[in-house]
């Protein structure tokens, strides 16, 4: 089966093109370094979406050209980026008070789990290492709307859409969606509330590759990305 | 993104009976004299103000609290050269006050704005402002527990925005009108000037457009002392009641 | 004696004049509306005090001719000022930042009653009327050196130097120094300890004046302001 | 009133071991490097750091970290793409760590700065980060107390200053460096240029001279990303430990 899943599974260019098109135009938008990050790239013609960094910097747009990289022009994930018109520059009190004040939209993080009350789990293996938060706990706690994209399972294979988050907790119940590399799941009333699934897969296989119940409230529409 | 909006009256037309509604401003310095006007025309009432002061002679907040609109003040420093709109309806018991030290208020309307729901201040320990209040020892000294200050609404002055909602500042009539734009669930702003998206310098936006919803010109505000001065009134006798438009 | 008291009493320009010469160059320092803000005309030459305003300026000096004045460049008296070379503009937050977090040097007051443990009454005479606090109260938690500047009686001839403030309180034990029409009272162990007394005034006399005991450390000296 | 310092070396000698100091940048925009070097170069030891990272490669924070100065680090985010210096420490033992959030740690300098002993943020809560700290609720959500961080010295790096340490800062360099400049007792900065008096505009200073101590100017700093791409190592291989002049 696991094979069989990599064959029709979204690659991470088309979860974060799924997840772009949610963002409205005018929106506010925080990307987790990382993954998350190749959302931007997707933003559909016609809106904009104003992307804000925590370390001090709203309306940044893509990376520049090689060898044209000014390092004081960052963002979180210390990649070179540009300005766009209209972009500011702030201290890191200034940007995290947009961010716990509830001024950003939308938040869109990576995930190591997820559970059906909306816990997330980021940050920490629990394994010993390192540990290393950054922004991610008061991403979860200050903006509007806080979605998640990552595959569906593990590389070996285990859920992470899960009823308990075994993993260190980045936050209590702040995840309200999930773009996974299979579907498109709400977070409501402490359930899973599956929305869109890709056509290849059906109901069954879906949820035995997820870790707790998958609600059905009206229909599930198919899960459809372009190729990328 | 365009966050410009034609008029005074259509900027603040969504402020409604009983809001909470912080008024940037210190003295009339960076005070929006005609978003105030503008919101006196649209007849709101029972409004919670919040503003360093209480203000001065009979146009700006003055001219709202002598119109009998504000149910409730939270301010530092009621009095003035010509306190008398607020003075009498606070003597005669139809105005609540609450006074909160000037950097307390400043504090707690900042905390609203970064999501801060309490903190701890020295200011206050041991007064009756402080009566009440929650009093905890960090490293051998009292402090007080003060709460957040949000607001339904925020009106304030800048002197250049641009479309997305940037500002840049006059002098000392920055003030809390930074402070007050984090608070708001709604932030308007009148401005000296509009300006193309791109003209203010991103080193030196003090108020990113995150924090703001409408922006209205009005090129030459009028300045609550010189009006003061002139013995102005608001609403302007023998004329009409009448929507103040922008630039006007 | 309260006649006697007139003709030799400091004017509040002397007062002002004898608090300016402890203001050390270099330091940032706070003169509270009305009377204290006299004291900034008398820097001694040679030194460079900074003044701050608790609107959001820093580097202010006089004020402008009459007719000259911007209603945005004003003082926390509202009182229109003119800039100095390296002012500065911040809002009220950052403003009082400054204030409670210690970093402006002096803070000079007025005051309605002093007592010997350092409590200030200065905002409210407690009597109805209409309270106005402004930043007085961060001013005197916040400020390295609080420094008062008063007569030394009321006009009706009461002490304003107390064992006690029946008057609501600014502050707790928060003034180190003050500065009356008689003389110069340092608070130190909860008491008033002299230091310089006008020589026209006996010891008993300054003592009948004062509500609490006046202490004395080392030598008394004169208190010597020139006429102006 | 002259706050400018003529050498990197006498702007950090008042730095002993058992200091507490806040380095400014987030990785290497922002960060004072020649001040770290020159940190470096003094000896001092058993030295806590606050700073956003924990260094990248064999220059900077990493270095200080590698010659084993640093007896703790405050920090959000421990991982670079050479972190080997912090790593290879951490994991033996021989440097203690205190996580904290980002958000967290910016408003805890601000605090430390500001005078607000504590305050209390949503972030973290329910989490191992938060365990041993107070708890409350206001308006039905909880919140996790936090404590202000203050240090003995900040070391940060704008690029103008005046003499009385008016600061301005370049693009997102900004970061922590306002905030640390704030919270310690004795602010030493780099600037990329000393101008005169007056040469900046009061409107947009950032970091007015009040706090800051020592300003030191290193015309054209090297950037922490360039030299670790060339494999840079401090103190340099084969050459002695000397001073670090200004402008070197």
């Amino acid at each position: 089966m696991s094979e069989q899943l990599n064959s029709i599974k979204l690659s991470n260019a088309q979860i974060a093109w799924r997840a772009a098109q949610d963002i409205e135009d005018g929106e506010y938008v925080n990307l987790g370094i990382g993954f998350p990050e190749m959302v931007a790239k997707f933003q559909p013609e016609g809106r904009e979406a104003i992307f804000h960094t925590e370390n001090g910097l709203l309306g940044f747009g893509q990376a520049p050209k090689e060898g044209e990289e000014d390092w004081d022009l960052i963002n979180a994930g210390k990649k070179a980026v540009t300005l766009k018109p209209g972009a500011s520059f702030f201290h890191h009190a200034d940007s995290f008070a947009m961010v716990r004040g509830g001024h950003l939209d939308v938040a869109i993080l990576g995930a190591y789990q997820v559970a059906q009350n909306g816990d997330l789990a980021n940050w920490s293996t629990g394994k010993g290492g390192i540990p290393a938060v950054g922004g991610a706990m008061d991403l979860v706690n200050g903006v509007k709307k806080v979605a998640v994209i990552t595959d569906h399972i593990t590389k070996k294979g285990h859920p992470k859409l899960v009823e308990t988050c075994s993993m260190p907790l980045t936050g209590v119940g702040c995840v309200t969606r999930v773009y996974t590399s299979l579907a498109v799941i709400d977070i409501k009333d402490a359930q899973f509330v599956l929305r869109e699934k890709l056509a290849d897969i059906s109901m069954d296989d879906l949820q035995s590759f997820t870790g707790a119940k998958l609600h059905i409230e009206n229909d599930v529409t198919d899960l459809i990305v372009p190729q990328l | 993104m365009n966050k410009i909006q034609s008029s005074l009256s259509e900027a603040v037309s969504q402020i409604k009976d009983g809001a909470t509604v912080m008024i940037g401003g210190f003295g009339g310095s960076g005070a929006p004299l005609e978003l105030i006007h503008a919101l006196i025309d649209t007849g709101a009432k029972d409004l919670t103000i919040v503003n360093n002061n209480a203000g001065n002679g009979d146009v700006g907040l003055a001219a709202l609290i002598r119109e009998a609109r504000v149910s409730k003040l939270i301010c530092s420093f009621p009095r003035s050269a010509d306190p008398k709109a607020f003075s009498e309806r606070y003597l005669a018991g139809k105005i609540e006050l609450e006074i909160v030290p000037q950097g307390t208020l400043a504090e707690r309307i900042r905390a609203g704005g970064a999501g801060i729901p309490a903190f701890y201040t020295p200011t206050s320990f041991g007064t009756e402002v402080a009566e009440g209040k929650p009093v905890e020892k960090f490293e051998g000294r009292s402090y007080v527990q003060e709460r957040w200050l949000k607001a339904d609404f925020s009106i304030i002055k800048a002197f250049k925005g641009d479309a997305m909602g940037n500002l840049i500042y006059r002098m000392a009539g920055r003030n809390f009108n930074p402070l007050m734009a984090m608070a708001a669930k709604h932030t308007i702003v009148q401005v000296n000037h509009v300006v193309e998206l791109g003209a203010l310098d991103p080193e030196t936006i003090v108020t990113p457009g995150i924090f703001v919803n409408s922006v209205v010109e009005v090129s030459n505000p009028q300045q609550e002392e010189i009006l003061n001065r002139e013995g102005a009134y608001y609403p302007p006798l023998n004329a009409p009641l009448s929507n103040n438009e922008a630039g006007a």
